[in-house]
């Protein structure tokens, strides 16, 4: 896949290699680098994923990076029917109407 | 050495926070470890009446007080007789970019385009990303937030996603980075770079913009009660909500209002390690910030953090992740509002505290969230399962585990609260402030200073100090 | 013949409407068409201080009116010297669930409760549908919402996917039906089985909810201006949100405030059509419903609509998909506020007119709606580009074609309204009326009534009725 | 996949077939089925996708249909970045940013 200039792209760049990390770091970060990812507007005329390419951000920053993705889309979402949770609801409702303390006082 | 190395950048962190935040701290050290707190304030920060004022500009703020009939007709059916306190909430989601975060914003955005500045930066993964974008959209300032978004495998938790998508639509640029504390480093950087404000949470405009809040809470509860609330409940991680809000119900007269800190726990996983970074569904208002922030508030990213909680905190408690779900659920099917979850963790402790006070008393939970894809429990469930957590019905407090199960209760009565020894707290801001500053002896200002920033007897601090020097001592005896 | 077949069900109509409503509409017939509107409005409705009290109890309403102060800027960036008027909206994203529906939505569930209904229905794809569930989950009542939600292929619009979502988080059952008038037919048959409230969008308590808007809007323009609006934006389709807001304004003493009504143009699309029903990116606020409910109210769910809207329109405009989503994202990127789109048709309009008229003036756009996953226009025009539509920057309103290209303008100086001629509906209404009612001669009483409904001196409706006449007879002749 | 008693499903019944239908529907309407989908709780034991199933509906109805989804997601999302929308937002702030009337007035 190929992006044109002015298109709206992703790039990811390595900020801090795992030896140039801080101390004191838990195991688990230590041995990964400091990764970035940043959207903006392509500024070469052509690029294709993995290229290092040069974007212009929403906040007028030139920044490069490799190119690793072309309108990048949300991936978030609803999630599912989640079964622990979707009789909270009934189950409440219940509780509220079976006749109890507070209809008598 | 490389000028922007991690070593070099760090190096210049005084300098690079002075310019980009524009404040003088050093005018306000009284001596040594010690500072002129209320001073700070009012010198640096903005009276309540130009708070408003800023505020109404941007349409922030007075949002509705609303009262919580059936989670509190709920709690009075899992309650003994005469007990079941009503319940309020605030409802921040009616902010413009849909949380409270838009009151510490609109002040820090405020301060920054009447300084000159060209553009605001902020590290954040919150709701304060979307809220800084927002107002730098309305005062057409450039605007960038960082934020720790993915672990090492490019993972990305969805209400992370969520806020970061919500920080585009208003034009931000977002800076992902992947987990560590080395997003400080990134920031200093980048404010060096770009000469942008350091929309920090921490500074006396993000704090000064919260007291609106509480100043709001009272005025509201007095309109509609004639009186003050009993207890007001605030989502703890930082320490600005807290702070904030409590110094607005003061200067509106709520000076025997129980304030109760919640946040929710999430003992056992480290906040900077890759491998946790996606074994929790809440990405802020939890212990790893809540604890740390409290201890030692000045871990912050300006030389004097303006959030100090332990001055303003009557008791701090803790929920746990299930619970939060479960109130979350239970406000949308009882109460006709889908909100949250990240801001309905002081409701979970609110209810389980309702349940033990007179029906005659008033609990006013300090914020909602809005909500979404990404945000609602559904997501964040769905995500947790796909990284290995449990998740199951049971006793959402006895059986919880952070990073490997999570406890959706089975029944209300079920809320609970952990309590956090407040002393211990207190204890361990002694024992940091000693070990930070390699010192182990004290000025009577410093210790004064100590004493209110404790909201403890002098004795008490010097007998601390005394006894963790011992402790000290001892451990370097054996 | 089958007691639940489609003839059968329709021949039961009256008495089921009559039943699930509980009113007596027969008393406010006057003679043959007339009816008495006001007296109606009167003892059927509620009061605006009633009203006010009800909304209150559940926090519905007392939404922010914010000034879009750069949009105001823009604004007269394009227009001529001395032109640009100041544009406000009425925030009602800030209500419970979301919308402006909720101030409907909060009569109709109450009046359901306090006549002893179990549940409520309500037939919607709009954002009613969240707003009735929201209402009824705080007021114990079981809701059923019945959604026109797919096409013949199984296949739904984003915005109408949402909104069924929306009504599931609160508890209610959504009934999802595929494409096609009979929605009505099956609201009847669960009305019968059910016993429950028709929450229906056109009875005297789902419009008497909304004058509360309207109102508002006077007050808190009054409080900060002291002055009325100027001109009110309400974007318009079964005729509701304009019959109670323009009542609230009114009553609230807005006399010379111009009422301008403003909907999407979706000509040329067939609302019924099960290949139209996914070309469309709007689920309502489109000629749709905006044409054929001004020149026939009472083709809704009730006997008598209570929704009058050419009793109070002083201009009718449309405005064009591509120009609705091209100032929502202004709304975002230039006011940090995420909102609509649908709500945002008014907007759009608003900004049109707001360009030809005195800085001086005060143009009121009267809604806004939560927005999100689904509700964005990134969502919308995905979607839409599935579907086979052209998506363009260009000329918006030249090049549209609703149903094969949306146009996204490339200034915001091509922002314009399409003017509706509203002597041609009011000529159309009487069309309708003798067609349906199959009537050529009307009596003095029906006169006035059709005189009073169109806002029209007798005189012209005896002459578009002798037109219609003669029209008719020479169409028979030739 | 198979449901159990209690799970969250969806199902998916005729209401009315096209000779059944309404008159005067457009032609593309006219020939297919008015269709309805519902989700509920499943009363049955067990069931799996195609089989006639009865539920239980939030609102306490017992309806039967097709059983069409086991613990159904939402699907809809954000879509993907538009192109013709993207820069909308640089663009009017550019042109706000021009110096013009209102500054000169």
């Amino acid at each position: 896949m190929q992006a044109k200039k002015g298109e709206w792209v992703q790039v990811y760049s390595v900020i801090l290699s795992p030896n140039e990390r801080a101390e004191h770091l838990p195991e688990s970060t230590k041995k990964v680098p400091l990764e970035m990812r940043v959207k903006g507007f392509l500024i070469n005329d052509f690029a294709k994923i993995g290229d290092i390419v040069e974007i212009e951000t929403p906040s007028g920053r030139k920044i490069s990076g490799k190119l690793i993705a072309i309108n990048p889309k949300y991936i978030h979402d609803f999630g599912e029917p989640i079964p622990e949770l979707i009789k909270v609801g009934p189950e409440v409702r219940k509780i509220l109407h079976e006749p109890g303390r507070d209809e008598v006082e | 050495m490389n000028r922007y190395s991690y070593q070099a950048v760090m190096k210049r962190k005084n300098e690079i926070m002075k310019k980009s935040v524009g404040i003088d701290y050093e005018k306000f050290r009284v001596e040594g470890i010690a500072f002129d707190y209320e001073r700070m304030m009012k010198e640096v920060g903005y009276s309540i009446e130009e708070v408003r004022k800023i505020q109404d500009e941007v349409s922030v703020g007075r949002t509705p007080l609303v009262e919580l009939k059936n989670i509190t007709k709920l709690v009075r059916k899992i309650s003994k007789p005469g007990k079941g306190a009503r319940i309020f909430i605030k409802d921040e989601a009616c902010n413009p970019s849909g949380s409270f975060k838009d009151r510490r914003a609109s002040l820090s955005v405020y301060h920054a385009k009447k300084k000159g500045y060209k553009g605001v930066i902020a590290a954040t993964s919150g709701n304060y990303g979307a809220a800084v974008a927002s107002q730098a959209a309305k005062r057409f300032l450039k605007c960038i937030i960082i934020q720790e978004t993915y672990d090492s495998r490019g993972i990305g938790q969805p209400e992370i996603l969520e806020k970061g998508r919500a920080c585009e639509a208003y034009g931000a640029e977002v800076v992902q980075l992947s987990v560590g504390p080395e997003l400080f480093y990134y920031s200093l950087l980048l404010l060096e770079q770009t000469g942008y404000f350091n929309a920090s949470l921490y500074t006396p405009f993000a704090i000064a913009g919260i007291e609106t809040l509480g100043y709001e809470i009272v005025e509201q509860l007095w309109e509609r009660e004639r009186r003050f609330p009993d207890v007001v409940v605030v989502t703890h991680a930082g320490g600005g909500n807290l702070t904030g809000t409590v110094r607005g119900l003061l200067k509106a007269g709520a000076k025997d209002t129980e304030i109760i800190a919640a946040s929710v726990n999430l003992k056992g996983l480290h906040m900077a390690s890759d491998e946790d970074f996606n074994r929790k569904s809440f990405t802020t208002g939890h212990t790893g910030f809540g604890i740390p922030f409290a201890v030692f508030p000045d871990r912050s990213d300006v030389p004097i953090n303006a959030a100090r909680p332990l001055r303003y905190m009557d008791r701090y408690v803790l929920v746990t992740q299930g619970e939060v779900f479960y109130v979350t659920e239970m406000l949308a099917q009882l109460e006709g509002m889908q909100r949250g979850p990240a801001g309905n963790t002081s409701l979970a402790a609110a209810i389980a505290i309702a349940r033990e006070l007179d029906k005659d008393k008033i609990v006013v939970v300090q914020e909602t969230e809005y909500t979404g894809a990404g945000k609602l429990p559904s997501a964040q469930l769905t995500f947790a399962k796909k990284m290995g957590i449990e998740i199951k019905r049971g006793d959402p407090i006895k059986e919880d585990k952070p990073g490997e199960r999570i406890v959706i209760p089975e029944h209300p009565s079920q809320l609970g609260v952990i309590e956090v020894n407040l002393l211990d707290l207190k204890r361990s801001y002694i024992k940091e402030t000693m070990k930070r500053n390699n010192k182990h002896n004290f000025s009577e200002k410093e210790l004064e200073f100590i004493s209110e920033d404790l909201r403890l007897p002098i004795e008490a601090v010097t007998q601390f100090i005394d006894e963790e020097k011992e402790g000290k001592s001892n451990a370097k005896g054996r």
